[in-house]
């Protein structure tokens, strides 16, 4: 446990520092959407990574918070109010996407995620008081009250603050009975069902805090980016975009997301314009062999990778995974 | 064809002789950034590299000594900023709203734009044109047509093209010079559309200028772009039994409706296109004959009489540049426009101050001939909305799209109603 | 004005369109089946197959005639990726299946970007363009050819799982991996055979699929997504299952467009399958 | 003695196959009962129905006097009934400390009690010593030893342990039934199921002999060794009398 809380403890604090430090944009910016994307990438984590069952509609808890914000922003309320609200109805979505699925095979569960998700979609663009197709544009404000900001700074402070939270609970996870009965629900059903591990119960909790997370980095998106319509929250694109963060940076692991998170912003960022930049669909191309390379021959992924290195030369098992 | 081909490149080389000598370029004067937020990766990267090279061969022409008809054109510079040269500087917006916000900020913050032009995708436009209002940079947006973007009260958002809600007054202003030249009447209108941003915006238009003209609408029909088969949305056209059909789809939708309107014998007198996926070449290549007679708005054609004689040369300065040879089109002759109207602008400002441009920006007024676009002129309302731009009406004969409306520029008759579906 | 043809119309075109579906999603049933893999890259193999149609077609080789090669061409391209890719996939954790395949469903689309371009092309002047009239209904002849070609891959698939000897071993690995390899199956030649089959299926697919579609690097998503929901609808593995669900499939689609909205085509769709799944989780035909 | 489990008529058939057909068994608290038969007798299946794995056909299980037949799973375990499996079912990324903590959580949800409840079950079983050693990396013996650690950390009333001596050797059977012996000495009630007669001869006070699918047999163990009916299912044909007794 000591050595992930140094660990948080340093990065907090470096990008604290950053965030009053620098005034650079596009430095705050990257920080920012990396921020972003481990929130998303540990919350989608808990429930494919340490639950094992994989969702591919995650994007529809990250659009519960978006929405919310918009909602909120648009009808002269707080947008304080849309970190409740969002969660709420996320965490009712992942209950009723979860309850009849969590008990079956996984394939079963991951088609349902995304058939949900194509409801939901379907759901907002034919609803004008969601925006339908045009989506809302959120009016420009600062402060604090208004969770909106001309600088960078405060932004990725949220943010910050957004991934120590969803980091502390996952080290709690990992330490708690809700941790233990995933991961006995992972290692062997018939035993955990034998110790009277309620298989979709727990299933359903862990699912339910995961939407809650996504929702909450929902808000922060809108807030920021003051825009938000069915392509840029809800799409399929973008749940597979946060699968594949948890996949790259190693599945079931606390410091998983984060490195996934950091590969793909990297890469979206950087080497995508640097070439992308011919309409070529290079990028696609990397960013996919990445992907295929990683399932095929290091399916831990980078930390997973790591974290079977050290084991591997220390013996015995470590107390519980990194 | 050969004819005319020799005739424009001799006016060029007349008009490159009377510029006269290349005027000095003050040594220092530092060149005046100008930020580009484009769609350079993701789903719109194609269309986002074309637009480049439009934008590109833009700056080149304001920055070189070769005169055209066209504003700011052929002036080594800005000349009243001491001739210093316009620098492009691109950032991908993805076709993602916060990757186009960012795009924005940092050409603000780290390019030191003066001004901001793009981005192409509505939603886009929405996010980087904000992050320039905070920041009080003047945005010119030369190509998203979502209506909505000219409502929000900005004060330095500015737009060159017409946006649907034009579009859609087009169509009817047609219809109704068809009914005062030709005594044509049309009374039931269907509006079909894809369920994303395009299609509802366009179908929103289309359904509010029905009212105002007093048209019926037969039925709204709105189906997911990504739809493989249409049995049920030709069923809804064909038993509201529409005169007209107003259509907003890609190319791959665009080909099962009109091939479903003909298996189904859903016979109306005209298709209205909205443009994307019934001008792409390989619809027409696919569809044949089937599309024949179908109208589509446009804002920029070849071919317009009295058109503004730089067309064609700046179309085969495109095709030289451009990947696979691609001729201008509507898109890139806007993106082409833009860059112009807004050295234009800073240099009737003679500074680089965001107020200075701003200003000169609200007293723009090109003259339409001044311009690649079959538009009145280029001037902006207190929307920052370009009034003078309209779009033009092409309709599908033998083959090609060829100018119909407005008459006076039209350059062949309108066949109406359409020809009925071929065996 | 609503006629009884309207009716007649919808139901023609929602089975064609069932049909279209289960042609699609066969080759997908027999690799869920046997390895009990969802190849989430379904969809750009589909794609691969349209453009190799295409490549044929410019030589002057029609879709048709192309069928068998493409179907051909496809099967070595599944078996070289099981070889390389899927084999070690399936050496790995659970998860690693399917994200290997979604890797695959990123590289292809981007290989097909950089190859070929984000147009949308069609072969030229394809056959079967007419249309057919049967008492007031009307069909595409391309659809139907499409719609007979399922059919007849779906019957193939069947018999060849049935009644022949790769077949049985199949369905023995599909049955019980540990109990085959114990009589004597050497699955990972069996997995090799269903992969390859599989992806010949959706060569097939893909030639007639050319008659009535373009094809654009995105062009298989839409339908690998329909596949996905008809063979979980099906039971996943079922040959016959996924017959009926895409036939289903397709009328929900239809009449769930035409009598309660275009755009909400897909919910009926989608609330079938929740309800299977709730209620019969092996699927409509597929075993426990 | 009140009677803790009472089994009436329990059936199971698998299609066409009838794998039980009317087993009924009374288990008296704190006592061992056997529950012993030929292979393919339907020990096994009559175990897992009773522990909820499987759901009988027909009959009635009752605990403590209520109803738990086709009861789910975990809420048979979360009643009071702990398991071992035949073929060990152990969680083999996780130490012996962690398994047999998943146990305990059961009853003590706080982590930090679990683990503590966990230590002191590794004490009783032995285990204490190789807590931080992974699952996978013990000896059969162990991982056995293991699955009974792990059941009894969820503090069960009865205990069902489905041959948990197959595959030991005769040193390890002895401490298998010195365990079980301290574990009937905690007042938990044990159904043993077994097909080597010799290890439950001396423990069990009560014995039950099923075969094909039927309870031929409830008594004491000594009876159990010399009634002709037990004998024949055994043997499948008569023999003198004493031959088996050892």
């Amino acid at each position: 446990m000591r050595p992930h809380l140094i660990a948080l403890g340093a990065i907090v604090v470096l990008c604290a520092a950053a965030a009053f430090g620098l005034h650079d944009t596009v430095t705050l910016d990257l920080l920012f959407t990396l921020l972003l994307y481990a929130v998303l990438g540990q919350s989608w984590n808990w429930i494919s990574g340490y639950a094992g069952n994989i969702s591919f509609g995650h994007a529809i808890f990250f659009a519960c918070g978006a929405y919310a914000s918009a909602l909120c922003v648009t009808h002269g309320l707080s947008p304080w109010l849309a970190f409740p609200a969002g969660a709420l109805v996320a965490a009712l979505l992942a209950v009723v996407t979860g309850f009849p699925t969590l008990a079956l095979r996984g394939h079963y569960f991951s088609i349902a995620t995304i058939a949900v998700a194509a409801l939901v979609e379907v759901f907002v663009r034919t609803s004008p008081w969601l925006g339908g197709a045009n989506g809302f544009e959120l009016p420009i404000a600062s402060g604090w009250a208004a969770l909106q900001f001309s600088q960078k700074g405060p932004y990725v402070l949220l943010a910050l603050a957004l991934f120590a939270i969803v980091q502390l609970a996952t080290m709690w996870l990992e330490r708690s009975r809700l941790g233990y009965y995933l991961r006995a629900l992972r290692a062997n059903h018939a035993a955990a069902a034998s110790v009277g591990i309620d298989e979709r119960r727990w299933k359903l909790i862990a699912f339910a805090w995961s939407a809650v997370m996504a929702s909450a980095a929902g808000v922060l998106y809108a807030q920021y980016t003051l825009f938000v319509d069915p392509p840029s929250t809800i799409a399929l694109a973008i749940s597979i975009d946060i699968a594949l963060i948890g996949v790259v940076g190693g599945i079931g692991t606390l410091w998983g997301p984060a490195a996934g998170a950091l590969v793909y912003v990297v890469l979206a960022k950087g080497v995508a314009l640097q070439i992308g930049g011919t309409g070529k669909g290079y990028d696609l191309v990397i960013y996919g062999a990445i992907i295929c390379i990683i399932a095929a021959w290091r399916p831990h992924g980078i930390v997973g990778t790591i974290v079977d290195a050290l084991r591997r030369r220390r013996g015995t098992a470590t107390a519980t995974p990194a | 064809m050969y004819a005319r081909r020799l005739v424009a490149s001799l006016a060029a080389l007349a008009v490159a002789v009377t510029a006269g000598a290349v005027p000095i370029r003050a040594a220092d004067a530092p060149e005046v950034v100008i930020g580009a937020v484009l769609p350079l990766t993701g789903t719109l990267s194609q269309t986002g590299a074309g637009l480049r090279t439009a934008m590109l061969l833009a700056q080149d022409l304001v920055n070189g000594h070769v005169s055209y008809p066209l504003p700011m054109v052929g002036k080594s510079g800005l000349p009243h900023l001491g001739h210093a040269r316009i620098r492009l500087v691109f950032a991908d917006s993805q076709g993602k709203p916060d990757q186009a916000r960012a795009a924005a900020e940092q050409l603000i913050t780290q390019d030191h734009a003066v001004a901001l032009i793009g981005t192409y995708a509505s939603s886009t436009t929405a996010t980087a044109s904000q992050a320039a209002e905070r920041a009080g940079i003047p945005f010119l947006n030369p190509d998203s047509s979502a209506p909505n973007l000219t409502a929000r009260g900005l004060k330095w958002f500015f737009r060159t093209t017409p946006n649907d809600a034009t579009f859609a007054e087009n169509f009817y202003q047609f219809l109704g010079d068809l009914k005062r030249t030709k005594n044509i009447t049309v009374k039931r209108v269907a509006v079909v559309g894809e369920d994303g941003l395009f299609g509802t915006g366009a179908g929103d238009a289309e359904e509010a200028g029905a009212k105002k003209y007093g048209y019926d609408i037969a039925t709204r029909v709105s189906y997911p772009a990504t739809t493989t088969e249409v049995n049920a949305e030709v069923q809804r056209v064909k038993t509201s039994s529409p005169d007209v059909i107003f259509q907003a789809s890609y190319v791959p939708d665009a080909l099962l409706f009109v091939r479903g309107y003909k298996q189904q014998g859903v016979n109306v007198k005209a298709i209205f296109a909205q443009d994307a996926g019934f001008v792409d070449p390989n619809f027409l290549k696919a569809i044949g004959a089937d599309a024949e007679g179908v109208f589509t708005r446009e804002v920029f054609s070849m071919d317009i009489k009295f058109r503004n004689q730089a067309v064609p040369l700046v179309d085969q300065l495109f095709r030289q540049r451009s990947d696979g040879a691609k001729p201008l089109d509507g898109n890139t002759a806007r993106d082409f426009m833009g860059v112009l109207v807004l050295a234009d602008a800073i240099d009737r400002a003679g500074s680089t101050k965001p107020d200075a441009i701003r200003d000169a920006l609200t007293k723009t007024n090109i003259p339409g001939k001044l311009t690649l676009m079959p538009w009145n002129r280029i001037h902006f309302d207190a929307t920052g909305q370009n009034d003078g731009g309209v779009g033009i009406i092409e309709q599908l004969q033998d083959g090609k799209y060829e100018t119909v409306w407005p008459f006076d520029v039209a350059v062949r008759p309108v066949v109406w109603p359409m020809p009925a579906w071929k065996r | 004005m609503e006629t009884l043809t309207t009716f007649e119309q919808l139901l023609v075109g929602g089975l064609l369109a069932g049909l279209v579906f289960a042609l699609v999603a066969v080759g997908l049933t027999l690799i869920y089946g046997v390895m009990d893999v969802v190849n989430f890259a379904h969809g750009e193999f589909l794609m691969l197959a349209m453009y190799a149609t295409l490549g044929l077609a410019l030589v002057g080789i029609g879709p048709l005639v192309g069928l068998p090669l493409v179907a051909v061409a496809l099967f070595l391209f599944g078996v070289v990726v099981y070889r390389v890719f899927v084999r070690r996939l399936l050496a790995g954790p659970p998860e690693a299946t399917v994200f290997g395949t979604f890797g695959l469903l990123v590289l292809l689309q981007g290989l097909a970007q950089s190859l070929f371009t984000g147009d949308f092309r069609s072969v030229p002047d394809p056959p079967f363009q007419a249309t057919l009239r049967f008492g007031g209904v009307a069909l595409s002849q391309a659809t139907l050819v499409e719609g007979i070609g399922a059919l007849v891959l779906t019957a193939a698939l069947f018999a060849f799982v049935e009644y022949t000897e790769i077949g049985r071993a199949m369905r023995a690995v599909a049955e019980d991996r540990v109990a085959a390899t114990l009589m004597g199956i050497d699955v990972q030649r069996v997995n090799l055979l269903a992969f390859g089959i599989g992806s010949a299926c959706v060569g097939a697919a893909g030639a007639l699929l050319m008659l009535s579609f373009p094809v654009f690097p995105t062009a298989g998503a839409s339908f690998a997504l329909t596949a996905f929901v008809v063979v979980a609808l099906g039971g996943f593995g079922s040959i016959q299952g996924a017959l009926v669900a895409a036939l289903l499939v397709g009328l929900l689609e239809v009449f769930g467009g035409y009598y309660l909205a275009p755009e909400l085509k897909m919910v009926p769709v989608y609330l079938a399958y929740l309800a299977v799944v709730l209620l019969r989780p092996q699927g409509l035909l597929g075993r426990r | 003695m009140t009677t803790l489990l009472e089994v009436r008529g329990l059936a199971k058939r698998f299609g066409s196959l009838r794998a039980l057909d009317g087993v009924d068994l009374d288990v008296a608290e704190g006592s061992l009962t056997g529950l012993i038969g030929p292979n393919g007798a339907g020990k096994s299946t009559a175990f897992s129905c009773i522990a909820g794995a499987d759901k009988p056909s027909a009959g009635s299980v009752r605990f403590r006097g209520r109803e738990i037949a086709g009861m789910a799973y975990h809420r048979v375990a979360a009643l009071g009934i702990g398991r071992t499996y035949q073929i060990v079912q152990t969680f083999a990324e996780m130490t012996v400390l962690e398994a047999v903590t998943t146990g305990a959580l059961l009853r003590h949800p706080r982590l930090r009690d679990a683990i503590g409840s966990a230590e002191e079950v590794l004490e009783f079983v032995g285990l204490a010593d190789k807590r931080h050693r992974l699952g996978r990396a013990l000896t059969i013996a162990d991982k056995k030893r293991l699955e009974v650690a792990r059941a009894l950390a969820t503090e069960p009333a009865l205990l069902l342990l489905d041959e948990v001596m197959a595959g030991l050797t005769p040193a390890e059977c002895r401490d298998a039934v010195d365990l079980l012996r301290r574990v009937l000495a905690r007042g938990i009630t044990v159904l043993m199921v077994e097909h080597v007669m010799e290890v439950l001869m001396p423990i069990a006070e009560h014995v039950v002999v099923i075969a094909a699918g039927k309870t031929i047999f409830s008594g004491s163990a000594a009876e159990a060794v010399r009634d002709p009916r037990v004998v024949e299912a055994y043997l499948g044909s008569p023999l003198e009398h004493g031959e088996i007794a050892s």
